[in-house]
């Protein structure tokens, strides 16, 4: 049992972030954090994947004077690539959206400024 | 900002746009590619905004221009993937042509810059997409926090 | 002709992205170009979309491999695997197809004179197109991480959407909590996808289906595509964001919103029939989403009808639409490995979920289109401020009823034909549901008379003497909605050995699915 | 053809229900015929009385859209004052609503997996 | 009362995940490798590229690299649309 622990620790780790993200997103208030909770998020899911594609001991899978060994998995790498982009875009739409609701409600907090309930 | 920091920015954002514009163009080759290198161009206009203020950059980058150029680099992209569909649509059709249709020794090799197909047209494109659109976003971003608005 | 419909199912998607690219181009331009563009194209998108159906319904399942040598190619020489993306449209996508044709050629025509004089219509004009690209992808990919990635085109642009009026706070509000909810949702769905590729490194929904063993991480990732998918389409618990969002959003955008959780749903029905197939504890599965499509009905008419903002209680009536849908879906996964039981009655559980579908998205987007002419007009949402505008919207008026109608399941309406397909299959599996679904329909006219009543009837009010009809496009637009809603409620058995047939053929044949894709092994 | 019959409780056919309708409009239209003479325009009959006060204008006679179903909700007070607590407008609970739908039906696929 | 509901569900959830992580059946360093494995050994002769990453995302999968690029222009004009000028009168 504690072995598989240590042997998976990375994955656990990225459970853990994910966590931590999950925990921001549903105790605090404030909007940036908010943000700030999604993008721990994401990066946790980008742990992850890139946790999934590494071999004992492997390169880089790009063959310009690739010294000899194994490869670690390129396609995980490529969906990381795609999600750090679209969480980039993501938070650069939500910070656009968090201005525009300071500007009219002249407040941060996810429930001072929220206009519509029931 | 201070004048030295305004100089520095100023002789920094050449090899910025140099270093960048490399990450782009190689990207079939060693790591990186459209995306790493247009944030990384895209981090020096922020360095040119911390520097100067928005105000000042926005009179030379126009949102009509930027949003010019990003539209042109995603076209550039897509039309690359359309250019493919006498097979099928994405079909690397440049592999074995005369333009950039290099194709590299299996293994280990140093590398040339001629290969990839269309690998490098569409770094290319994502590039410039990617370099306008981070550019116009931060752009705005800065300029409607610091209170002017973008035209 | 062969080869536009060899090409056709990635020409539905990259059509729309293509003159997304342009249209802020053309829009520098000219205004008037910039719309005829864009209806051109979603015309032809839109005549793609029937060709296509016409093929796959004909010739069966149509798959296309992005970069390989051959369309057909679905594995390469020398592997035992599907390597590329795969689009792979069965009858459940090419129905999906047609629901978001229809849809956004009624929102484009809806917008021309209702965005008139708003800023920015340039930028409107691109997310929208993304949004249809976006939802037309979600139903064609037969690639789990390209679902994702089209989850979050639709989210993002939809987001952007919702908040076009920056001048009103609440439609900010709006557009954050879609953005929020979406980039969760997504991002645990990705979660999702990323616990399957570690086990089987696949991404391909047929190769995933066929290696699928269903152990203990397989049932986590279930849970979190079940709860997501859930979340997104706007089941209840997780309906709130729905209510905020539709109800802030142009009106032509809610329309769209309303095709794009129907997306969402297609995907759940996606992974749960086909992705886990048999192999799942089909009757556990199929509870858990009767228990959500119950509360969704239950919970979202009793709270239609305490609303007095319009659209917020047409939103509600969403939630409580979509309930039926699920009950449906639930009743046909749960009894999905019972052979017998699924002829006599789950196929047609299915098929009225997925006949109700495209009515949902005809008679809530007719709705819509409604409480958007009125807020064109009078400029207000507020029920409590409304009345006597019968008098003078007389066409508004006249749409509004037959969405109502239609929308509470009365006769001879396309709401009530498929309707009771789900009330007659689901009795036999559980009488109960039916009973309650029979309760819920009531409700639901409840309230729509009294949106009817207190917005339409009554003397004229003062101070709306000089209210006018709403202009010929936005005219044009309901009446689109109207006349196929009527034709699909005098001739349901037509529409449904047509379409709705073929949709759950497929649904429920996981096999063919499997084949298409890995039959091909060398 | 236009008919959907596969449970064999009964069957549903739009052209039948048609018919039917327009001989009970005809119906209705006789009832109303009868009725229609003894109707004269611009006498007392056509006015509104009201115990002969005089009429309060249109907007006091408008009944408002937040009165409609008074007693309605008055009888399921209890329900509806639990149901709209839950919905607050806060963006924190519905993430909490999303987790907490996560974990139970996760538990529940655990007990299943458990017990057979 | 919220506080202990919110608790209670995270750990559940947490608690499944970790479990998870236990019981994954290939353990860390040793992925399944099919598709990938493929990849690796014919990027050079198919696409090309040195770079495998490079002919996976511009490649192998394509797609979704144009969907990330959608996805990046529509993040851009959604908030140049949001942020934009000349909007009408605010009203909070």
């Amino acid at each position: 049992m504690i072995e598989t622990l240590i042997r998976n620790f990375p994955l656990v780790a990225a459970v853990v972030l994910m966590g931590i993200g999950l925990y921001i997103l549903i105790f605090k208030r404030n909007l940036i954090k908010i943000v700030m909770g999604i993008t721990i998020l994401s990066s946790s899911v980008n742990l992850f994947l890139v946790t999934l594609g590494y071999r004992t001991g492997g390169i880089a899978p790009i063959y310009t004077d690739a010294p000899e060994g194994l490869m670690v998995l390129p396609v995980v790498q490529a969906l990381t690539l795609t999600n750090i982009v679209i969480a980039v875009a993501t938070s650069a739409l939500i910070l656009s959206l968090v201005i525009r609701i300071y500007r009219h409600t002249g407040s941060l907090d996810s429930k001072k400024s929220r206009r519509m309930k029931g | 900002m201070s004048k030295i920091v305004r100089t520095v920015a100023n002789q920094l954002m050449l090899f910025v746009l140099v270093f960048g514009l490399y990450v782009i163009m190689h990207g079939h080759v060693t790591p990186g590619g459209g995306f790493q290198g247009g944030a990384v161009i895209a981090s020096g206009v922020v360095m040119l905004i911390v520097a100067f203020g928005s105000g000042q950059i926005k009179k030379s980058l126009r949102e009509r221009r930027l949003s010019l150029v990003e539209s042109s680099g995603a076209l550039l992209f897509i039309l690359v993937a359309f250019a493919g569909i006498g097979t099928v649509f994405f079909y690397n059709f440049l592999v074995g042509s005369r333009i950039f249709g290099g194709i590299p020794p299996t293994g280990s090799n140093p590398g040339d810059v001629w290969t990839g197909g269309v690998i490098p047209l569409m770094n290319l494109g994502v590039g410039l997409k990617v370099i306008a659109g981070l550019s116009a976003a931060v752009l705005a971003l800065a300029l409607f926090s610091s209170g002017e608005e973008m035209e | 002709m062969a080869t536009l419909i060899e090409h056709s199912s990635i020409l539905i998607i990259a059509v729309p992205l293509l003159i997304a690219f342009l249209t802020p181009l053309i829009g520098m331009a000219s205004k008037k170009a910039r719309n005829a563009v864009v209806i051109v194209g979603l015309s032809f998108v839109a005549f793609l979309v029937f060709a296509l159906a016409r093929d796959v319904i004909l010739n069966g399942i149509h798959t296309y491999t992005l970069g390989a040598t051959s369309p057909s190619l679905t594995i390469p020489e020398g592997a035992m695997m599907p390597i590329r993306i795969i689009l792979e449209v069965d009858g459940v996508s090419v129905f999906m197809g047609i629901v978001v044709a229809i849809v956004s050629l009624v929102a484009v025509v809806y917008s021309l004179s209702s965005m008139k004089g708003e800023t920015g219509q340039n930028r409107f004009y691109t997310l929208l197109l993304l949004m249809v690209a976006g939802a037309f992808g979600m139903v064609f990919t037969g690639d789990l991480f390209n679902l994702f990635v089209f989850l979050e085109i639709t989210s993002i642009s939809g987001a952007a959407l919702v908040a076009f009026k920056t001048r009103f706070a609440d439609s900010q509000e709006g557009g954050f909590k879609y953005i929020v909810v979406s980039a969760v949702a997504s991002l645990m769905v990705l979660f999702a996808i990323s616990l399957l590729y570690a086990q089987y490194n696949l991404l391909n929904i047929g190769a995933l289906a066929a290696a699928m063993q269903y152990t203990m991480l397989d049932r986590i990732a279930l849970v979190i595509l079940i709860a997501a998918f859930a979340m997104k389409l706007g089941g209840v618990p997780m309906h709130m964001w729905l209510s905020d969002t539709y109800s802030v959003a142009p009106v032509s955008i809610t329309v769209l919103l309303i095709t794009v959780s129907q997306a969402s749903m297609y995907a759940l029905m996606r992974i749960g029939f086909i992705l886990y197939g048999v192999t799942l504890d089909l009757a556990v599965v199929g509870w858990i989403i009767i228990a959500i499509g119950i509360l969704s009905m239950f919970i979202g008419v009793t709270m239609a009808v305490r609303q007095t903002d319009i659209t917020r209680l047409i939103a509600y009536n969403c939630v409580c639409e979509s309930g039926f849908m699920l009950v449906g879906f639930g009743v046909g996964l749960a009894v999905l490995g019972n052979h017998t039981a699924l002829r006599t009655y789950g196929t047609t559980a299915i098929s009225g979920a997925i006949f109700h579908m495209i009515n949902h998205a005809l008679f809530e987007g007719l709705l819509f289109l409604v409480a958007g002419a009125i807020f064109y007009r009078i400029g207000t949402r507020d029920l409590n401020r409304m009345g006597g505008l019968g008098h003078t919207m007389k066409f508004t008026a006249a749409f509004f009823l037959l969405g109502a109608l239609a929308s509470s399941g009365l006769p001879p309406f396309n709401g009530f034909a498929s309707k009771i397909l789900i009330y007659e299959s689901v009795y036999q599996f559980n009488p109960v549901l039916t009973i309650i679904g029979i309760l819920v329909s009531i409700i639901t006219l409840a309230v729509f008379v009294k949106a009817f009543f207190s917005a339409f009837t009554g003397a004229v009010l003062p101070k709306y003497e000089d209210i006018k009809e709403v202009p010929k496009t936005m005219i044009a637009a309901m009446t689109i909605f109207a006349v196929i809603i009527i034709i699909f409620g005098l001739f349901p058995g037509l529409i449904v050995d047509w379409i709705v047939r073929p949709a759950t053929d497929a649904l429920v044949d996981q096999a063919s699915y499997i084949n298409t894709i890995m039959g091909a092994i060398p | 053809m236009t008919l959907i019959a596969e449970s064999g409780y009964e069957f549903w056919n739009p052209i039948i229900w048609l018919i039917t309708f327009a001989v009970v409009m005809v119906i209705v239209y006789f009832f109303r015929k009868r009725g229609v003479e003894k109707y004269k325009k611009g006498e007392d009959q056509t006015k509104i009385f009201l115990c002969g006060e005089e009429v309060p204008g249109a907007e006091q006679r408008q009944v408002r859209g937040g009165n409609v179903y008074w007693g309605f909700f008055e009888t399921l007070k209890e329900y509806y004052d639990g149901i709209v607590r839950l919905h607050t407008g806060i963006v924190n609970d519905y993430v909490v609503w999303f987790v907490a739908v996560m974990a139970i039906s996760a538990i529940i696929l655990l007990i299943v997996k458990l017990v057979g | 009362m919220r506080q202990f509901f919110a608790w209670l569900c995270l750990i559940v959830l947490m608690v499944f995940l970790v479990i998870g992580g236990f019981k994954m059946i290939h353990p860390f360093g040793e992925p399944p490798s099919a598709m990938d494995q493929y990849i690796i050994d014919n990027s050079q002769k198919e696409a090309g590229s040195n770079n495998v990453v490079a002919a996976v995302v511009f490649d192998y999968r394509g797609f979704d690299t144009l969907g990330e690029a959608t996805v990046l222009f529509a993040a851009v004009t959604g908030v140049l649309l949001v942020l934009r000028a000349g909007a009408k009168k605010e009203e909070a």
